[in-house]
């Protein structure tokens, strides 16, 4: 029990991780221009074909780095196109990827704190209720496999329909899909106290809140972080799925759905790279707070 | 109340000294546990701080039952001190843990403080110590020692002055700001004696306390328990696996048998209140150990 | 002025210039309108958010429109900008395909959500199964773009006259490489994008005017388009929120879809929804349209 | 016995009165009008049923078959009154069958179109969710070990595996269809990228779980790194594995439903869903996610019951009763 | 070799006994420690198992440092029988984990086997058993045993029979397929013994391994150990609290001082090495136990 509070989880990228990430990424790039190649080269020879012109390995290798809508954009492409629209675009532009990404990263931050409160709630319900552990687990389990894209659109429509439009609708969707995991870790958690830390509350007589905030919940807290970070990444990507029914109009989502919509490959990579450096950020900030919280419970180094 | 006894405990062990009912100082016979039930009634005083009548358990396990308890008779008044003395599996701790309610009993009656153990447990009749430290990793030692303080309610002045009396008490002054695994395995089981003092409980129920410490240190704390209990007049239920220990502290000792767990012999021990370590060299002292050590044997013997 | 909510079939784009050239040249506040404009997109069902009380007037297709009303949403066409239809399926001339003779053995892409009504109707005027196999079509869910075809996963791909047959000449591919089946050529053209409201709520005179005024503001915006195609492309710009459309696209998207709107009067022409009609009656065990239902809005 | 003969009485008084409430509501407005009166009575019944449902959640058996009976018919008894809600609702506000059908409605449709709904199932569940379920997990799995054992890479990889594996599926769907061709495996290997994640990083806590003493006693056998991990390591990380294995039951469904979106062929429970959906055909979009719904808690459910047999010795599984 | 000794040690502890060094049976004096190094090069009998000079040992926490070790001579020869004795907290378990390879001393130096600790561990020159018993919940009893087999590579039929043996050994025949939070503290602790021991190591180091036993049991392991300790010719290093118990089975006993912990009287314990449990009877036992004892005082007053 004593390790399970130490346990470290996915650790940000600190300083002391800067070189072998370095390593790791060129590795990754190299792999990447390669695969670009590999996979660009049918449409290269096409392109050159129907060009008529005669062409080297050279030629092919510098064509498939260089197309506009390749299969797999070169790392530089989309470095450059997310350059171009996060860096040289104001952030008030629509074509801002800035401005994009704050309206999906709103939308997850809501979406994840309400998730996480009502997965927590939940937990502690199911933990303590034995009508509601036998009653509404098996249906909270249920409601994750109803595909959310498929009643996405109906919730946006309902709540729409009740006035509530824009931000809280893409929200909602967020923490369906966000509590989940927090619901499980938690039960899991809240339970993991071993029998002779529950005997010793026992002994106190304590009541149901004293057990839980004194012994059950910081027992909880290395299962609630594990859950934490899968939950940040799985509320962006209801933010994302949310973008789409809400009418496509702005954020991540939006623009990747409108690249898929004009095949514009060098687009959706690199909104596609900003969404997951975006959710790297926020998981890599999770780990930060929950290394916070282990030491300051005594947690051994 | 007089409720008649079952015959078969005493039946069933028929060694010298009392089958097991506990009522009268000397050597407790069954007529004369049942007259002062009888009269407990009327003047309830010695209260029966814990009565226990014809109790068994059993787990129930992957492969097949194990029976820890059975058809055990006990009663202790208010200001005893019993030991609990048995081979290891006996089952003194499951004894122990059915007195706080924290085991129910398969059959059996048993009260504590005249009430059920889950009504007194919910009153907070007793402190328990466990045979394992039990300290919660993520709080200091001092935290750890007033838990029990804040679960029941008192002001933060007075548990840190607590904290500070008890782990005073125990030796442990100066590892308040430490955490348990910062300690030695002498250090976490002293901070737990330290925390099950620290609310002052009437009763105490002490698996081991002193297991893990060195002779000096646990004379130490013989001294310390033993003047607590004389100036408070607590009861205390013991249980320990060092006979000199058993005789020195107790008023009673109980001498328990391996599996399934009875009562096989009652010992009493008459030393003065305000005895000294010296007294563990009196004959009396020896001769009382050697009784415990011949009952341990006997207990042995029953197994092979 | 009065609220309308008006929800979009699809994303913006030129498709829907007249109603952003309506709002944005004022032409919708001069009729005593105040206009929301809800973009469209792949999940989004017109007549779902009509019904569920998110929009007061939407664009469908008809086919899509008359099923909607078999499913017991009661839409109404109040009026009908696109006089043509743009579907197509566009074929690589290197599969060998000349005539939809050629299809039986071909993997061919489709847009679906209550978009494939034509299609069927087609293939089963050809009498060719959509079930795979040698004699049959291969059918294909496509996505938004134009990739199977490009990619070579698909023979031919729906596209529109105005926007994905453009998407595919921009990527390169030349229009002599391609062999085009318009729908409209082959007789089973059916009518696009129409404005729709429900029944019952044109037993409210003054949502009838308001719809009205809306209508005629609608078409003078489209008139506006047809005339300003540059300037109409760029408004479509200006409110494309997600930033992601391209100007010379727009503006291509803007000439074709003039073509289609030209000489509209936003009136429904009876003969035009007959043969919508019989179109879908032909397609074998799809939507069964029994009826007509009262068509034409009274909006002139 | 005294609780399970008050639990039945509340639950067969609430029962007639459903049967009469969807009595009522069926034979149209003329009967019983949707007033007032329906909707109270039916929150009285509900009240009655929780009240049910309360006594029966806390009947003890001493019997083992008893009490299993009773453990499954709680929630069973909750799902079919949320249903009667839904029916009574539907129906009784005469809600549009394009927004939301009657469960009437899609129970019909489930047996219409059974044949459809095999086939989707077979092309959605038992090709793209399996496999892309047992690669995603297996994957993250084998790079937490991996990372585990080549320190190197858990600080150089974890960083960047977290880049990849929070890829919004949304966006990554259109791309693999590019990749992998409209068919099933584009769906796997959508199913692959999401739950490989909640893998990692659930093995990476789950291989830390294990307490210092425990991990000495290793040392003191000089156990090599393999040997550590197989007779401590792993087991220690076991119930933080089946965490992952049970978010990613589900999640692998959601994943491949969605990828369904982006191209397929005409078959899949993805694919028919967004077709339905167009052609309001809302009776089988829920026919479909119903479908979903059983074979995605099923899959939880074999999960949780592997999780209690390999797990038994976790303190979740010993609580007593407190 | 033949490295000069600190005098540091023998200076600051001026107490009778020798200051630490261990080397000839008798007194151990700095200088003939010092003899017997020299000629171990020569005639390498008896062989030094432990060899511990100068060694400290710092804690570092979060408030300030713990010194659990300070300036430590030692010198363990082939067929010993240590005990390490001394107040809690005062690091015994803590050099023992230095020997053991689970610790890093601060400074000083450490040859296990004539190796350092790190390359004695990782061939398996060891057996350890740990203060509390440290057993994994996810296997039966009988597997719990059997680990260091699994790992050391033993054949299943082997193990199953070893497992049996020292399962008998420790009395817990009929518990191999329970798990061990089924058993009580004292079936556990005696558990883990048998762990130790079934992989037969020439070294064994032990860690109060009969702290939860009763008499009787504790009697008859220690009999038992002392058996295996005789047939086998085993090095024992042994930590306990109990005065009679280190005195009974050791060699010599090492008396430590509390925090920071030294080593302050060496005590050797001539007893015939098939020598019976009477022994304790005999008045040379109870004079070496009160040296003990008065070694054990010396120290708890040197804190106050
Ligand atoms: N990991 C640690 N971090 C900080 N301090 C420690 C740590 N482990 C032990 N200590 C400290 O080192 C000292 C010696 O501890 P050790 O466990 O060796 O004592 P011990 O002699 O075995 O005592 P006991 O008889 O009570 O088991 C103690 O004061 C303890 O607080
Ligand atoms: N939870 C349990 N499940 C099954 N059997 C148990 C359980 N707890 C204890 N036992 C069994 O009950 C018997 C008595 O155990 P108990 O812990 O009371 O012994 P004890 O007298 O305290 O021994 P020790 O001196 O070793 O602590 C033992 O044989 C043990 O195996
Ligand atoms: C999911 C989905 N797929 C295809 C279409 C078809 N569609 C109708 S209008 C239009 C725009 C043409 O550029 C397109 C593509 C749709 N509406 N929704
Ligand atoms: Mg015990
Ligand atoms: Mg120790």
């Amino acid at each position: 029990m004593a390790a399970a509070i130490t346990a470290p989880g996915l650790r940000g990228i600190s300083a002391g991780d800067a070189v072998p990430v370095a390593v790791v990424s060129l590795g990754l790039l190299v792999l990447w221009y390669a695969a670009a190649v590999w996979l660009n080269a049918d449409l290269q020879i096409d392109a050159f074909a129907r060009q008529g012109a005669d062409w080297t390995t050279g030629d092919l290798i510098a064509g498939t780095w260089a197309q506009e809508r390749p299969l797999l954009p070169a790392p530089h492409q989309v470095a450059a196109e997310m350059w171009a629209t996060i860096v040289d675009t104001a952030i008030t532009s629509k074509r801002s990827l800035v401005y994009h990404g704050w309206v999906t990263l709103s939308s997850t931050l809501l979406g994840f704190a309400a998730g996480t409160l009502l997965g927590i709630v939940l937990a502690v319900g199911i933990v303590h209720v034995r009508a509601l552990e036998k009653s509404l687990l098996p249906w909270i389990i249920a409601s994750q496999t109803i595909p959310i894209l498929a009643i996405a659109p109906m919730v946006i429509v309902v709540l729409g329909a009740v006035g509530l439009k824009g931000l809280i609708p893409k929200a909602v969707i967020s923490t369906y899909l966000c509590f989940f995991p927090v619901v499980i870790g938690m039960v899991k958690g809240l339970r993991a106290p071993d029998l002779l830390q529950m005997d010793l509350m026992r002994t106190y007589n304590a009541s149901g809140a004293q057990t839980f905030f004194k012994l059950r919940w910081p027992t909880a807290l290395p299962f609630l972080f594990a859950s934490l970070k899968v939950a940040i990444a799985i509320s962006l990507v209801g933010a994302i799925i949310a973008e789409l029914p809400t009418g496509a109009q702005a954020g991540l989502g939006a623009r990747l759905l409108a690249g898929s919509y004009y095949g514009q490959t060098i687009q959706i990579w690199s909104a596609l790279i900003t969404a997951a450096l975006l959710a790297a950020a926020l998981v890599a900030l999770m780990s930060l707070i929950e290394r916070a919280v282990l030491r300051a419970m005594g947690g051994r180094p | 109340m007089g409720r008649r006894r079952r015959p078969g405990a005493a039946a069933r062990h028929p060694r010298e000294g009392g089958p097991g009912e506990l009522s009268l100082p000397g050597q407790g016979a069954a007529m004369a546990g049942m007259a002062l039930r009888m009269t407990q009634t009327l003047a309830p005083s010695p209260k029966a701080v814990v009565d226990i009548e014809g109790l068994s358990l059993t787990f129930q396990t992957n492969d097949g039952p194990v029976y820890a308890l059975s058809n055990v008779d006990l009663r202790i008044a208010q200001g005893d001190f019993v030991s609990f003395i048995g081979p290891s599996g006996c089952g003194k701790t499951t004894l122990l843990r059915v007195i706080a309610d924290l085991e129910k009993a398969t059959s059996g009656k048993i009260s504590v403080n005249g009430l059920s153990p889950q009504e007194a447990r919910q009153k907070r009749a007793y402190g328990y110590v466990f045979q394992a430290p039990a300290l919660y990793p993520w709080r200091t030692i001092e935290r750890n020692v007033t838990l029990p303080l804040e679960i029941m309610g008192l002001p933060a002045a007075e548990r840190k002055e607590r904290a500070r009396r008890y782990l005073d008490l125990v030796n442990l002054s100066g590892f308040e700001r430490k955490f348990p695994w910062q300690l030695s395995g002498g250090m976490q089981q002293r901070a737990s004696i330290a925390r099950a003092l620290c609310f002052e409980p009437d009763l105490l129920l002490m698996d081991e306390p002193f297991g893990a410490l060195d002779e000096i240190v646990r004379d130490h704390l013989n001294e310390q328990l033993l003047g607590l209990w004389d100036k408070t007049g607590k009861t205390v239920v013991f249980v320990t696996h060092s006979i000199p220990e058993a005789v020195f502290l107790s008023t009673r000792i109980v001498v328990m048998s391996p599996r399934p767990g009875r009562i096989i012999d009652v010992i009493e021990s008459h030393f003065p209140r305000g005895r000294g370590l010296d007294i563990r060299e009196t004959p009396e002292f020896l001769k009382i150990a050697h009784r415990v050590r011949e009952g341990l044997r006997a207990g042995h013997a029953y197994e092979d | 002025a009065d609220k309308v909510t008006l929800q979009l079939k699809w994303v913006t784009q030129a498709q829907f210039a007249g109603y952003y050239v309506a709002k944005d040249k004022g032409l919708y506040e001069a009729a005593g309108l105040d206009v929301t404009i809800n973009p469209g997109g792949p999940d989004i069902a017109p007549p779902q958010i009509i019904a569920g009380g998110g929009a007061d007037v939407i664009i469908d297709w008809m086919p899509s429109a008359l099923a909607s009303r078999e499913k017991g949403v009661p839409l109404v066409n109040i009026a009908q900008p696109f006089k043509r239809s743009g579907m197509m399926l566009t074929c690589r001339k290197e599969t060998g395909i000349k005539t939809p003779a050629d299809f039986p053995g071909k993997t061919l892409g489709v847009w679906f959500y209550g978009n494939e009504y034509p299609f069927l109707s087609w293939m089963a005027k050809l009498g060719i199964p959509t079930t795979g196999g040698p004699k049959g079509v291969t059918v294909l869910k496509q996505g938004f773009n134009v990739d199977p075809l490009l990619q070579k996963q698909a023979d031919c791909i729906s596209t529109m006259t105005y926007n994905e047959y453009w998407q595919i000449i921009e990527a390169g591919v030349k229009p002599e490489e391609l062999i085009v089946f318009k729908y409209e050529d082959e007789g089973v053209a059916t009518l696009e994008d129409g404005l729709y409201v429900l029944e019952s709520k044109l037993k409210d005179p003054a949502f009838v005017d308001t719809m009205a005024r809306f209508v005629k503001a609608s078409m003078a915006g489209w008139e506006w388009a047809r005339q300003h195609p540059a300037e109409a492309a760029k408004i479509v710009l200006d409110n494309d929120a997600t930033g992601a459309q391209t100007e010379g696209h727009q503006v291509t998207m803007m000439e074709e879809i003039n073509k289609l709107t030209a000489g509209s009067t936003g009136a429904l022409d009876p003969a035009d929804y007959e043969r919508t009609v019989k179109t879908l009656l032909s397609g074998g065990s799809d939507p069964v349209i029994t009826k007509a239902p009262k068509a034409p809005g009274a909006t002139r | 016995m005294k609780t399970l003969r008050a639990a039945v009485a509340f639950l067969l008084f609430a029962l007639a009165g459903a049967i009469v409430a969807l009595f009522s509501v069926h034979t149209g407005p003329d009967v019983w009008p949707f007033s007032s009166g329906l909707w109270l009575s039916v929150l009285v019944l509900t009240v009655i049923a929780w009240q049910g449902l309360s006594t029966l959640a806390a009947f003890r058996s001493r019997n083992a078959r008893h009490q299993r009976l009773a453990d499954l018919a709680v929630p069973a008894i909750f799902g079919l009154w949320l249903v009667f809600l839904w029916e009574v609702v539907t129906v009784g506000a005469n809600v549009p069958q394009v927004l939301l059908p009657s469960p009437g409605l899609i129970v019909a449709r489930l047996f219409t179109s059974a044949d459809v709904l095999l086939a989707d199932f077979r092309q959605t569940f038992l090709q793209a969710v399996l496999a892309g379920y047992a690669l995603g997990c297996l994957g993250g799995f084998l790079v937490a070990i991996l990372a585990d054992r080549v320190p190197f890479l858990k600080r150089g990889l974890l960083p960047l595996g977290n880049l990849a594996s929070a890829l919004p599926i949304v966006g990554v769907a259109p791309i693999m269809v590019m990749w992998f061709g409209f068919d099933w495996p584009s769906k796997a290997a959508v199913v692959v990228i999401m739950t490989f994640f909640p893998m990692l990083v659930n093995t990476v806590a789950g291989l830390a779980a294990a307490s210092v003493q425990e991990r000495e006693l290793l040392d003191t056998y000089a156990a090599s790194y393999w040997q550590s991990l197989v007779s401590l390591r792993l087991p220690a990380a076991m119930p933080f594995i089946f965490n992952a294995l049970k978010i990613n039951s589900t999640l692998a469904l959601i994943g491949a439903i969605v990828a369904e979106f982006f191209g397929t062929p005409i078959v899949g429970m993805g694919f028919r869903i967004s077709t339905e959906v167009g052609r309001m055909n809302l009776d089988m979009v829920w026919a479909e996610i119903v479908l979903a719904a059983v074979a995605g808690s099923a899959f939880y459910g074999l999960v949780a019951m592997a999780e209690r047999r390999l797990t038994f010795w976790h303190p979740s599984y010993r609580q007593r009763g407190v």
